[in-house]
C-alpha cells in the first residue's frame, strides 16, 4: 500500500512544478475587468464593486448559487434521520448566559451586514453566514424549532431567498428585456430586497445543515 | 517575486497538497478535508493573480467568483459530511471499502 | 520605504509559509479533532491573505463561512462519528 | 400567433422553469407527482419552441442583465445546445413517466424537487457560454446527481454515492483552476471571447491538460471510469437512467466545447490521446460488461464503453470533419435514449423478480413482455445494428475511420460491436427460459413498462430522420465544418 504512495510524490511535485510554471509565465500586469466595472457601476445601484458584481454584472452565478445551497439542503435531508449528537453537549451556564449574550448581537450584525454591502465589504452571504451562526448557537444550547413550525414555514422560509430571486430576475421578461436586467433607477432596492430575502434563507439553511435532518422527518432511525 | 506571485505560488501549493492527500489518505472526513484545502488553493490562485500590477483597485470579478466558490464549498462539504455519516452507519467504517476487493 | 517593503514581503512570504504549513498540518497530524481546530485555524490564516491581498469582502465571507460554519459542520459530523 | 411564440424566450423558459418547478415541489410536498409530471412534460415543449426559434432566427444569444460578455454572462444557443437540451428534454419526460410509478411517497417527496432542479442544472449548463457560470452548473449537476443517487440508501448505493461526490468534486475543481488560470491569461471567461483571443502559451497547455483531466474524470472515460460503475449500478433505477444518459454528457459536452472554441487549434496530438483513451474504453468496458452477472451493473460497463465511442470522434474529425462530427451526435443522442430505456427496463426486471441476476430471469419474455421487447430495441441500437439511431452513428463513425485508413480503430469499432452483441444477448437468452429458482413475480405498473418502451422506440425511429436530424444539428455550424453529412 505505502509504496504507491511514494510513487505519487514524484508525480505531485511534477504536477506542482507544472503548474508553478505556468503561474510564473503570466504577464506582470493584470488586465482584468475591473475598468469595466469602473465604468457600469454608476448603473449597478450599489458602490461597493464586489455586491455590484455578485448581484449585478453576474447575478445569474449568485442565482444558481442559491440553488447550489438549496441543493445540499435537500440531498442533507433526503438522505433521512442522522444520528442525534449525544448528551454530554448540553451547555453548561456559561454557553447558555454567552448565547442570551451574543445571539441578539449576531443578529444586529447581520442587518448591518446586509445594509452596508451596498457601499462597503458586506453582503447577502457574509450576514447570511452570520445569521447562521446566531442559529447554530441556538441549536448548540438546545433549542429546537417548535413543531408547529417544522414543516411548511420551515419550507418557505429555507427557499424564500431563491423565490425573490427568481421572480426578480424573471420580471423584466414579459416586456421583452432581458433575464435579470435592472432598470438604475431601481436597482439599488431591487438588490437589497433580494439580499434581504437571500439572507434569511442562508441563514437558514446553515443552521439546518447543522441540525443535520428535516425537523420534521418522522422516519425511524 | 512579487507578492501576487507569492501567493498564487501558494495556492498551486495548496491544490497539490490537497490533490495527494485526497489519494493518500482511507478516513473519509480527510479525504473531505482535503478537497476544501485543494479548493482554498484554487480560489487564492484567482484572487492573487488578480493584485498583478501593484497598488491599483483590484479586480473585483474574481472576488465575487471566490464568494460564489465559497457557498459553493461549503454547500458540498455537508453533504459530503452527512453521507459520510450514512456511509459510517451502513458500514462500520468512514471509508471507502477497497474496490479492488468487491 | 526599502525597509517597510522589505518588511511587508517577509510578512507575506511569513503567512504563506504559515498557510502551507497549517494545510500539511491538517492533512497529515493523526488525531481527526485536532486537524478539524488546525483546519478552522487554516480558515483564519485565509482570512488574513485575504485581508493582505486587499479583498475584505471575501475575508468576512472566508471567517464566517469557511471557517466558522464549515468549522461547525465539521465539529458535529465529528461528534456523530463517535457516537457509536 | 406566430409573433407571440417567436417572442417568449423559450431557453430562458427551460432554465426557470424547472428551477420553479423543483422549489414548488420542495414546498408543496403534498402534490410532487402532478407537479413534477407538468413541469417534466412542459419542458420538451419549450426545448420544441426553442428549436424552433433556432430554425427561423439562427443561433441565439441572451445577454443576462443586458450586460453583455465580458462583463456580464452569456448565454448561447445552436444547434450542438439544441441536441443536448432535446436529448435532456426527452429522456427527463421519459423518466419522469417512469418515476410517478416508481417511488412511493416518501421518497417521492425527496426525489421530485431533486430531480427537477437536476433537470433546470442541465438545461442551464447547455445553454451557457461562460466557463465561470459552467462551473456552478457543472457543480448543480453533481450534487444533484449524487444526492440521487444516495436516496433510497442502501450500503451500495451509499458508497457509490461518496465515491461520485469525491470524484465529481475532484473533478470541478481541476475545471475551476483551469478556468482562473484561463481568466488572468485572457481578461475574460467567456468561450465566444476567448476563442478570438488564445494563442498557443504556456498556460493554454496547462488549461488544457487541468480541464481535460477534471472533465475526463466527470464523464468517466477510461482509465477514469472507477466511480461510474458502482453509482450507476446502485442507483434508485430512474436516477441511474439520468446519471448514464444525460449527466456524464454534461462535462462531455463543456470539453467537446471547449475543445471546438479553443483547443482544436492549437493541438492535434491530444486528439490522438483522446481517441487512444476512446478505444481502450470501448474494448475494456465491453469485457467488463460480458463479465458481469448483474443486470444493472453490465448495462453500467456497457456506458463506460460507449462513452469510449464518443471520443473516437476526435481523431477522425481532423480529416473528415463532417461525417466524424455528425457520427459523435448520433451516438451522444441515440446512446441517452437506448440506455435510458436500458436502465429502465433493468428497474422493471428488478422490481418484478426482486433481484436483478441474470441467471436467474424467469421467462421474462412471455410475462413482462413490453420490459424484454423495450430491453432488446434499445440493444439493437446499442449493438449498432440498422435500422437505429446506433447504427447511423457507428455507421457514419467507420466510415471517417475506412476512409482515412485507420484500421486501428476500425479494428476496435469492430470487436467493441461483437462484444456488445455478446453482452446484450447474454440478458436478453436468459429472458426466455426458466430459472433454476423461481419466484412470485411482483407487478410492474404499465406507465413503467411503457415509459421504457417509449424511448427503446424512439432510440430506433432516430436512425429514419438523419437529415432533419443533421440539419438541426448543424445549425450555427457548431462544429466549423459547414453542412453536416449528409
Amino acid at each position: 500500500m505505502k509504496w504507491r504512495h511514494w510513487l505519487l510524490l514524484p508525480l505531485m511535485l511534477a504536477l506542482a512544478a507544472g503548474l508553478g510554471y505556468t503561474v510564473l509565465s503570466l504577464p506582470d500586469q493584470a488586465h482584468g475587468l475591473q475598468g469595466a466595472v469602473a465604468d457600469q457601476l454608476g448603473k449597478s445601484g450599489v458602490s461597493n464593486p464586489v455586491t455590484a458584481v455578485l448581484l449585478n454584472f453576474r447575478g445569474y452565478d449568485t442565482l444558481l448559487e442559491m440553488v447550489v445551497l438549496t441543493l445540499a439542503l435537500l440531498g442533507v435531508w433526503s438522505l433521512g434521520a442522522q444520528p442525534a449528537v449525544h448528551a454530554e453537549s448540553i451547555p453548561g451556564p456559561v454557553l447558555d448566559m454567552l448565547t442570551r449574550l451574543l445571539v441578539p448581537i449576531l443578529i444586529m450584525v447581520a442587518a448591518y451586514l446586509l445594509w452596508a454591502g451596498a457601499h462597503a465589504p458586506g453582503g447577502a452571504f457574509q450576514a447570511g453566514a452570520v445569521l447562521g451562526a446566531a442559529g447554530v448557537l441556538l441549536l448548540l444550547t438546545g433549542w429546537r424549532l417548535p413543531p408547529r413550525g417544522a414543516g411548511y414555514p420551515l419550507r418557505v422560509a429555507l427557499v424564500v431567498g431563491v423565490v425573490a430571486f427568481l421572480a426578480v430576475a424573471a420580471l423584466p421578461l414579459p416586456g421583452g428585456r432581458h433575464l435579470l436586467e435592472y432598470n438604475p433607477t431601481y436597482a439599488g432596492v431591487l438588490i437589497l430586497i433580494i439580499e434581504a430575502f437571500a439572507t434569511v434563507s442562508i441563514g437558514v439553511t446553515l443552521a439546518v445543515l447543522f441540525f443535520g435532518a428535516d425537523p420534521a422527518d418522522k422516519e425511524p432511525r | 517575486m512579487s507578492v501576487p506571485f507569492l501567493y498564487a505560488l501558494v495556492g498551486i501549493g495548496l491544490f497539490c497538497l490537497g490533490f495527494y492527500a485526497l489519494i493518500v489518505h482511507n478516513h473519509l472526513l480527510r479525504k473531505i478535508l482535503a478537497i476544501n484545502v485543494m479548493g482554498s488553493g484554487v480560489f487564492l490562485v484567482l484572487v492573487a493573480l488578480a493584485r498583478r500590477g501593484g497598488e491599483t483597485p483590484p479586480d473585483p470579478v474574481p472576488h465575487a467568483m471566490v464568494i460564489t466558490g465559497i457557498v459553493v464549498a461549503v454547500s458540498a462539504t455537508a453533504l459530503a459530511l452527512g453521507l459520510m455519516l450514512k456511509v459510517k452507519a451502513a458500514t462500520g467504517r468512514a471509508a471507502l471499502p477497497d474496490q479492488s476487493r468487491d | 520605504m526599502e525597509a517597510m517593503t522589505w518588511l511587508s514581503w517577509s510578512f507575506d512570504a511569513f503567512i504563506g509559509l504559515g498557510l502551507l504549513w497549517l494545510a500539511w498540518r491538517v492533512l497529515a497530524c493523526s488525531d481527526l479533532f485536532k486537524a478539524i481546530v488546525l483546519f478552522i485555524a487554516f480558515g483564519l490564516f485565509m482570512a488574513l491573505v485575504w485581508v493582505r491581498l486587499a479583498a475584505p469582502d471575501i475575508a468576512l465571507a472566508e471567517a464566517a463561512i469557511g471557517a466558522g460554519l464549515t468549522g461547525a459542520l465539521l465539529m458535529a459530523a465529528l461528534a456523530r462519528l463517535r457516537e457509536d | 400567433m406566430q409573433t407571440v411564440l417567436s417572442e417568449i424566450p423559450w431557453a430562458l423558459v427551460l432554465i426557470l422553469l424547472p428551477l420553479a418547478g423543483g422549489i414548488a415541489c420542495f414546498v408543496l410536498t403534498a402534490a410532487v407527482r402532478w407537479l413534477g409530471l407538468l413541469t417534466a412534460s412542459l419542458v420538451p415543449i419549450a426545448a420544441g419552441g426553442l428549436g424552433w426559434q433556432l430554425s427561423r432566427e439562427g443561433v441565439y444569444r441572451h445577454a443576462v442583465g443586458g450586460w453583455g460578455a465580458p462583463l456580464g454572462i452569456d448565454l448561447h444557443a445552436d444547434g450542438l445546445s439544441l441536441l443536448m437540451l432535446a436529448m435532456t428534454a426527452f429522456v427527463g419526460f421519459g423518466v419522469s413517466l417512469y418515476a410517478t410509478g416508481y417511488f412511493k411517497s416518501a421518497h417521492a417527496a425527496r426525489f421530485w424537487p431533486l430531480w427537477l432542479l437536476l433537470l433546470g442544472a442541465l438545461n442551464a449548463l447547455f445553454l451557457s457560454g461562460d466557463l465561470f457560470n459552467l462551473y456552478v452548473t457543472l457543480e448543480l449537476v453533481g450534487l444533484s446527481a449524487v444526492a440521487l443517487t444516495a436516496l433510497q440508501g442502501g450500503r451500495d448505493a451509499l458508497t457509490g454515492a461518496m465515491r461520485y461526490l469525491l470524484a465529481t468534486l475532484l473533478g470541478s475543481l481541476a475545471y475551476l483552476l483551469g478556468v482562473a488560470l484561463l481568466y488572468h491569461g485572457y481578461g475574460t471567461v467567456d468561450l465566444a471571447l476567448l476563442s478570438e483571443r488564445v494563442a498557443p502559451s504556456p498556460v493554454v497547455w496547462a488549461v488544457l491538460g487541468l480541464m481535460s483531466a477534471g472533465l475526463i474524470l466527470k464523464t468517466a472515460l477510461f482509465p477514469l471510469y472507477f466511480w461510474l460503475p458502482p453509482a450507476h449500478a446502485s442507483a434508485p433505477a430512474p436516477v441511474s437512467a439520468v446519471l448514464s444518459a444525460l449527466v456524464v454528457k454534461a462535462s462531455f459536452y463543456i470539453l467537446l466545447r471547449l475543445w471546438l472554441e479553443i483547443f482544436s487549434d492549437i493541438s492535434v496530438d491530444v486528439a490522438g490521446l483522446f481517441g487512444l483513451l476512446g478505444a481502450g474504453a470501448v474494448l475494456w468496458g465491453s469485457l467488463q460488461a460480458l463479465r458481469q452477472t448483474r443486470v444493472k451493473l453490465l448495462v453500467a460497463y456497457s456506458t463506460v464503453a460507449q462513452i469510449g465511442y464518443l471520443f473516437l470522434a476526435y481523431p477522425l474529425a481532423s480529416g473528415m470533419g463532417a461525417t466524424a462530427w455528425s457520427a459523435m451526435a448520433y451516438l451522444v443522442f441515440s446512446h441517452a435514449l437506448a440506455k435510458a430505456a436500458m436502465f429502465l427496463a433493468a428497474g422493471n426486471l428488478r422490481q418484478f423478480g426482486d433481484h436483478d441476476r441474470i441467471a436467474d430471469l424467469d421467462r421474462v419474455v412471455q410475462r413482462l413482455p413490453l420490459t424484454a421487447g423495450a430491453f432488446a430495441l434499445a440493444g439493437v441500437s446499442i449493438m449498432g445494428l440498422p435500422p437505429s439511431g446506433g447504427f447511423n452513428g457507428k455507421w457514419l463513425l467507420l466510415q471517417a475511420a475506412l476512409a482515412q485508413g485507420r484500421w486501428d480503430l476500425v479494428g476496435v469499432m469492430f470487436l467493441g460491436g461483437l462484444l456488445a452483441v455478446g453482452y446484450v444477448f447474454k440478458v436478453l437468452s436468459n429472458t426466455f427460459t426458466q430459472a433454476p429458482v423461481t419466484h412470485e413475480p411482483i407487478s410492474v405498473p404499465a406507465r413503467m413498462q411503457w415509459a421504457a418502451m417509449l424511448l427503446a422506440t424512439s432510440a430506433i425511429l432516430v436512425g429514419f430522420l438523419a437529415s432533419p436530424f443533421l440539419a438541426l444539428v448543424g445549425m450555427g455550424d457548431p462544429f466549423n465544418v459547414g453542412e453536416l453529412w449528409p
